[in-house]
């Protein structure tokens, strides 16, 4: 039996669901995508982000997008650091992509202790007014709680992709992309320039976190969990494509959101993952691969 | 002559939208040296890459002493005596120079031979080209230069019947033009046969019996060096009109 | 304080029996001081150290607590915890360790069947006592005889735990016919779906959605809805402490209201979770280990409390601990009060001794049956009503969270059918 | 030969059990980071999806287990049975890794691996026979003769198969094989023109790193008595057996080696002398630090600093 209003529903919640998957991603688009570095840590700057956004919130009462908007600055800043020394102990020693793979699992090691011991281990969750409630669209209905997500992880998407395609710093990130080498013959420091990047990379997972602990309640452990997914989106819509990180997502959510409505969501995780093989198999670069 | 070595039989390869060749015909007879030019983008190096295997034509055959070879893995063609340099060098970047040619000399040329053999054989081929003293260093420390001589001497411990050599005077001086071509011509004397690509012209000129020339995937045009040098549609591809 | 005087009382005379026996052997001098050494691994980093830390403390509480009042028969005791990162394959290595090298003389379970189950063999081999921490039917495969298990699920751990829910909605007019069960894809949410399942049968529910859920699904509105598109009267939920606070607010949000729902949602018991909840959790049914409502007041429970907010405050644990903390404090207890009790440290009088008397611990008197799980079964069901706010004052007192079952221990009534969502 | 005959000694006259149950995970490691590295060190594809395979040898050893109880009339075939039926099934799904090694390269190939083990959970989850997420108890024998216990037993075969995975590492690095491998990993279209068979060697790659990997995971179910998807397939097994031979060095046998023997001995001390956090911190330290002062790995740290020494 299939009802259009569940069938509708399913499709919406899926599309929401997207567009936070697309927020938690976008670094790692950005990060993998455009500067070749597998910064397995991601997930884990995500749930810091969670952290910070939670103790804001819970002992200042302020709302979880502006904490989000707050640290992104510092997330940059981080971003920035976290980029130097991996520059300065790898990409400058020519070393393969490989070994720096292993500095951010030690990274992503470390970054785990820290929230333990800053913030423990109790599952914590953030307030905000609207959270508790939902739109009511005729047959649809939206939660704010997922709404909210979805309209900052779209905003955030239609940024970068505007900030990638405009300004001078976005064309230069995505040139050093392609090509280090001619860019530093126009002047550009291609090491400043993939720091920039790597700093935006990062501080989106500052927004990211805070979307995540509106959603879910959260423990340092949850990072390891949300790898394999992000990872998934960004490579379904091929590494370094921001507009393609978010059309994956939402793919990625409506595959997952129907599959739970109607085949049960046991098998949820398994139809994003197997879509995932599959596009890998058949069309290497991603869905929106360049 | 009974049979030519290799032909190539209205080879047809398309990228996407884009026909990188369009039905070229080109053949070598044994010991022959030939010489295959054209402007960049005319499909040179698309059309080594159909006869070594990397690509399949859509259309079209490939005839290798008088077998169709055009579904054949490349490294079959390696072991049957087809072997190739290319335009940008690819060596493994993990071994030694004498380590790079022990991979054709095992594989391609007499297969599973031991080790130290090789090696052995290695240094010869070494020798030959000149550059013996290069065999402990990995290819990473190399210049251009040597780079191109390692590439050449790769793919001689292949022993090739059939060698393609993809623009590797490029960058040499002009004295070390003249050292690779005397390599080649005594090679070609032992009796393999050479297809060479070249975009410096002394070489090609000075060294092909035969030359066949290519544009936009199509042969416009093939003779004798002289030949070539004098017929107006050449100059006009070369010149532009 | 009168059980602080028995303890003293208790502790003299096995103190004096203690030695009368060993000094027959042994110098007593140099036995009688040497620490009674009891070892576990428990997850105090990794996907359990929320539940695994707390325990950590309460155990530590205990151990203050005995050694206060002279040790075990005139022993000190000392803890030796190693971190098993919830991960079961650190599991055997730790308890090798702690019974060939640290020689403890007694070991206990990590928290989970996921990581009881891996030091089974272990202990198995040297005929150990084995007093373990929340494993659900962990010994149903091994039936080893000295494993004794403290959380209450009772002698048939899968249908007993839900027992009480099914027997609630039996009982209400007009009988609710219809149930949906939705479970986390994990062991211990699926046995309780398990459970449900065979109670519907018992109690004659028609199950119109069986479902289960991945762990780390984000969004549970699709499947909150595939639910309420099949309207049932019962939505009996086994849930991790994610999937919980997630089920309960797409259900909110969606307004998917049967006329009863809770059951096996794991995190509710959360402080942390409760104050997110808040008015939300109005009118969930569902189970429960401790709650601090008249009818749970057993000895000793509230002195180990205050201990315990106190300290865990510090290290930013549950702050009131009403879920694990009691049971774990419970397990070492009746460890503790069996050596006392068979006057012995050795390993068969302590298992015979823990076997066949009924003990008293801070979560009541405990007598184990089949398995090693206790003989009868008290799992809680608890409706939460009158939360007004989201303060932790909400949740530190009686009112608040009603026990309805079982009978022994009910503290109020059921609110049925489920009133709506706040 | 000599080491197999000494720890055989060992289990004779040495009965403390921690020591076994610590070694075996140390050994775990070593074979499968040997199998990592034949695919990941010696033919350059990254892995992430050790876990998959781990878990599919130890869920068909499992199975065995729980279906045929050959432990019963044949206590000493019943281990090679299963380390053998383990290796094949994880060799079969090798070879559908082969496949994807023949369109997908680099990190894409890499990240392909990680959702297979994903989606391995999630089939294993949705098996009702295999125990789904309720698990599985595989109830190891209590005793075998000839040894006070059994995990002496399960240690001594482990380290015999360890013997054999660093054998079979070091033949296959030396022989024509492994070069050809080497070629693979430096460029694959010059490989094929200069005569390597590099699909063959790919998937040839892919099966023996698999083949290895299942059976490490073959013995594990006895090891653990309870088997549940997501500890089994986990992300820590893929993590591991990538970071123990980059830590020791890809280039040579030696390297996993070291590599796992070092890194597990550290995490077993670890486990139980430091304090929770710092355990991971100090994994976390260790991780970031090797990689950064030896980029070759010990083994390619011990040959600079011996070369130096000539000099």
């Amino acid at each position: 039996m299939v009802s259009i209003d569940l069938l509708l529903n399913a499709v919406v919640a899926g599309i929401l669901i997207g567009g936070f998957y697309a927020a938690v991603s976008l670094g790692i688009s950005v990060v993998f995508g455009l500067l070749d570095i597998a910064n397995i840590a991601h997930p884990l700057f995500v749930i810091t982000g969670s952290y910070f956004t939670f103790y804001l919130n819970s002992n200042f009462g302020l709302d979880p997008i502006l904490v989000g908007l707050i640290l992104m600055p510092l997330f940059f800043v981080i971003g920035n650091i976290v980029y130097q020394s991996y520059y300065h102990f790898f990409e400058k020693q020519g070393a393969e992509p490989l070994r720096g793979l292993v500095f951010f699992f030690g990274v992503l090691f470390l970054i785990e202790v820290s929230i333990i011991i800053t913030f423990g281990v109790d599952y914590q969750l953030v307030e905000a007014a609207y959270l508790g409630e939902s739109l009511n669209l005729g047959i649809v209905n939206v939660s704010y709680r997922l709404f909210i997500p979805f309209l900052v992880g779209v905003l955030l998407t239609t940024g970068l992709h505007f900030f990638f395609a405009k300004t001078f710093y976005g064309r230069a990130i995505m040139g050093v992309s392609q090509d280090s080498l001619a860019l530093s013959l126009m002047g550009a420091d291609p090491v400043r320039i993939k720091s920039v990047a790597f700093g935006i990379g990062i501080a989106t997972a500052s927004m990211a976190g805070a979307l995540l602990v509106m959603i879910l309640p959260i423990e340092p452990a949850l990072g390891r969990e949300y790898i394999g997914r992000v990872f998934a989106v960004a490579v379904l819509g091929g590494l370094g494509s921001v507009k393609g990180a978010l059309f994956a997502a939402i793919i990625l959510g409506i595959a997952e959101s129907l599959t739970a409505t109607y085949f049960g969501a046991a098998w949820s995780s398994g139809v994003s993952f197997g879509f995932l093989l599959l596009v890998l198999a058949v069309r290497p670069a991603g869905l929106f691969g360049r | 002559m009974s049979q030519p070595l290799l032909e190539v039989q209205q080879v047809f390869k398309n990228f996407g939208g884009f026909a990188a060749l369009s039905g070229v015909n080109i053949y070598v007879n044994p010991g022959e040296r030939l010489g295959l030019i054209g402007p960049n983008g005319s499909g040179k190096t698309t059309m080594i890459n159909c006869i070594s295997g990397l690509l399949t034509p859509e259309k079209g055959k490939i005839i290798f002493e008088g077998n169709d070879i055009t579904q054949m893995t490349p490294h079959h063609r390696a072991r049957a005596g087809i072997m190739r340099t290319f335009q940008i060098p690819k060596p493994f970047n993990s071994m030694t120079v004498v380590e790079n040619l022990c991979i054709p000399l095992e594989y391609a040329a007499e297969h599973k031979t031991s080790l130290s053999v090789a090696e052995e054989e290695a240094r010869k081929i070494l020798t030959l080209i000149g550059i013996e003293a290069l065999g402990d260093l990995k290819p990473t420390g190399l210049t251009q230069v040597d780079m191109r001589k390692m590439e050449l001497a790769r793919s001689l411990a292949g022993r090739p019947k059939l060698l393609i050599l993809d623009e590797v005077m490029a960058g040499l001086s002009g004295s070390e033009v003249d050292e690779i071509l005397e390599i080649l011509f005594k090679l070609n004397e032992q009796g393999i046969t050479i297809i060479m690509i070249e975009h410096v012209m002394r070489a090609v000129l000075g060294f092909s019996k035969r030359i066949s020339v290519l544009n936009t995937g199509l042969n416009i045009a093939e003779g004798t060096p002289d030949e070539i040098l004098n017929n107006p549609e050449v100059e006009k591809v070369y010149l532009g009109e | 304080m009168k059980l602080l005087k028995r303890f003293r009382i208790q502790n003299i005379v096995g103190f004096l029996m203690g030695s009368i026996f060993i000094s027959g052997l042994f110098a007593p001098s140099v036995y009688a001081a040497e620490p009674l050494k009891i070892g576990l691994g428990m997850a105090l980093t990794g996907g359990l150290a929320a539940a695994g830390k707390p325990a950590k403390l309460s155990i530590e509480i205990w151990r203050d607590d005995v050694n206060k009042n002279g040790g075990i028969m005139g022993r000190p005791v000392e803890i030796i915890v190693y971190d098993d990162q919830t991960k079961p394959s650190n599991v055997p290595a730790i308890y090798g360790k702690l019974l060939d090298v640290d020689k403890v003389d007694f070991v206990v379970s990590g928290y989970g069947t996921n990581l009881i189950v891996p030091a089974m063999p272990i202990v198995m081999d040297r005929n150990m006592v084995f007093m373990t921490l929340f494993g659900l039917a962990a010994n149903e495969k091994f039936e080893y005889e000295n494993y004794f298990q403290i959380m209450p699920s009772g002698p048939n751990p899968l249908t007993d735990w839900s027992e009480g829910f099914f027997k609630l909605a039996s009982e209400q007019n007009p009988k609710p016919k219809t149930i949906a069960i939705l479970a986390a894809d994990s062991e211990f949410a699926l046995n309780t779906a398990k459970g449900a399942r065979m109670n519907s049968k018992k109690y004659g529910f028609e199950i119109v959605y069986d479902g289960k859920y991945p762990p780390g699904t984000p969004d549970f509105t699709p499947i909150v809805r595939a639910i309420k598109a099949k309207n049932p009267d019962i939505f009996y939920v086994g849930s991790y402490p994610p999937g919980s606070v997630g089920i309960v607010k797409a259900a909110k949000e969606i307004d998917l209201s049967p006329k009863m729902i809770g059951g096996g949602m794991v995190g509710l018991q959360y402080t942390s979770i409760q104050m997110n909840l808040g008015k939300t959790l109005n009118g969930i049914v569902n189970y429960w280990f401790w709650a601090p409502e008249p009818t749970m007041k057993f000895t000793g429970i509230e002195a180990f409390l205050s201990k315990y907010q106190s300290e865990a405050v510090k290290y930013k644990y549950d702050p009131l601990g009403y879920y694990l903390p009691p049971f774990a404090y419970a397990y070492v207890q009746l460890l503790g009060k069996a050596i006392e009790g068979a006057q012995s440290f050795e390993q068969q009088k302590v298992a015979d001794y823990i076997r066949n008397n009924a003990i008293d611990t801070v979560v009541g008197k405990v007598s184990f049956g089949k398995n090693g799980e206790w003989a009868k079964s008290r799992a809680l069901q608890v409706q939460l009503q009158n939360i007004q706010g989201n303060s932790i004052d909400e949740f530190n007192r009686a009112g608040k969270m009603i026990v309805l079952h079982p009978e022994e221990v009910k503290s109020g009534n059921l609110i049925y059918p489920f009133p709506g969502w706040q | 030969m000599l080491l197999f005959l000494g720890a055989f000694l060992i289990t004779q006259n040495f009965h403390n059990q921690y020591y076994y149950l610590a070694a075996f995970t140390v050994l775990q490691y070593i074979i499968l980071s040997q199998g990592w590295n034949i695919l990941g060190g010696y033919t350059g594809y990254v892995n992430f999806g050790t876990g998959a395979f781990f878990g599919v040898g130890a869920y068909t050893s499992a199975m065995i287990v729980k279906t045929f109880k050959i432990g019963k009339s044949a206590p000493f075939l019943e281990l090679p049975i299963l380390f053998i039926a383990g290796g094949l099934v994880a060799a079969l799904l090798g070879l559908g890794l082969g496949y994807l090694t023949m369109r997908i390269k680099g990190i894409y190939f890499s990240i392909s691996t990680l959702a297979l083990a994903f989606v391995t959970v999630t089939i294993i989850l949705n098996i009702d026979a295999l125990g789904g997420a309720t698990g599985l108890y595989i109830i190891r024998p209590r005793k075998i003769p000839f040894f006070t216990n059994y995990m002496e037993f399960l240690f001594l075969v482990m380290v015999a198969l360890s013997i054999f995975a660093v054998a079979f590492a070091r033949y296959i690095e030396n022989s024509w094989i492994g070069r050809g491998l080497s070629a693979v990993r430096d460029d694959e279209d010059a490989a094929e023109c200069t005569g390597v068979p590099v699909l063959k060697l790919k998937v040839f790659a892919t099966m023996a790193s698999s083949t290895l990997m299942g059976v490490a995971g073959a013995a594990y179910p006895y090891f653990v008595t309870f088997l549940e998807p997501i500890s089994t397939v986990s992300l820590d097994v893929g993590v591991n057996s990538l970071a123990m031979p980059l830590i020791g060095g890809t280039s040579t046998w030696a390297g996993p080696l070291v590599g796992a023997v070092l890194l597990g001995i550290i995490q077993q001390i670890a486990l139980v002398t430091l304090s929770p956090e710092y355990s991971l911190l100090v994994i976390g330290i260790l991780l970031v630090s090797f990689v950064i002062l030896a980029p070759e790995g010990i083994v390619g740290l011990f040959r600079k600093f011996r070369a130096s020494l000539k000099k």
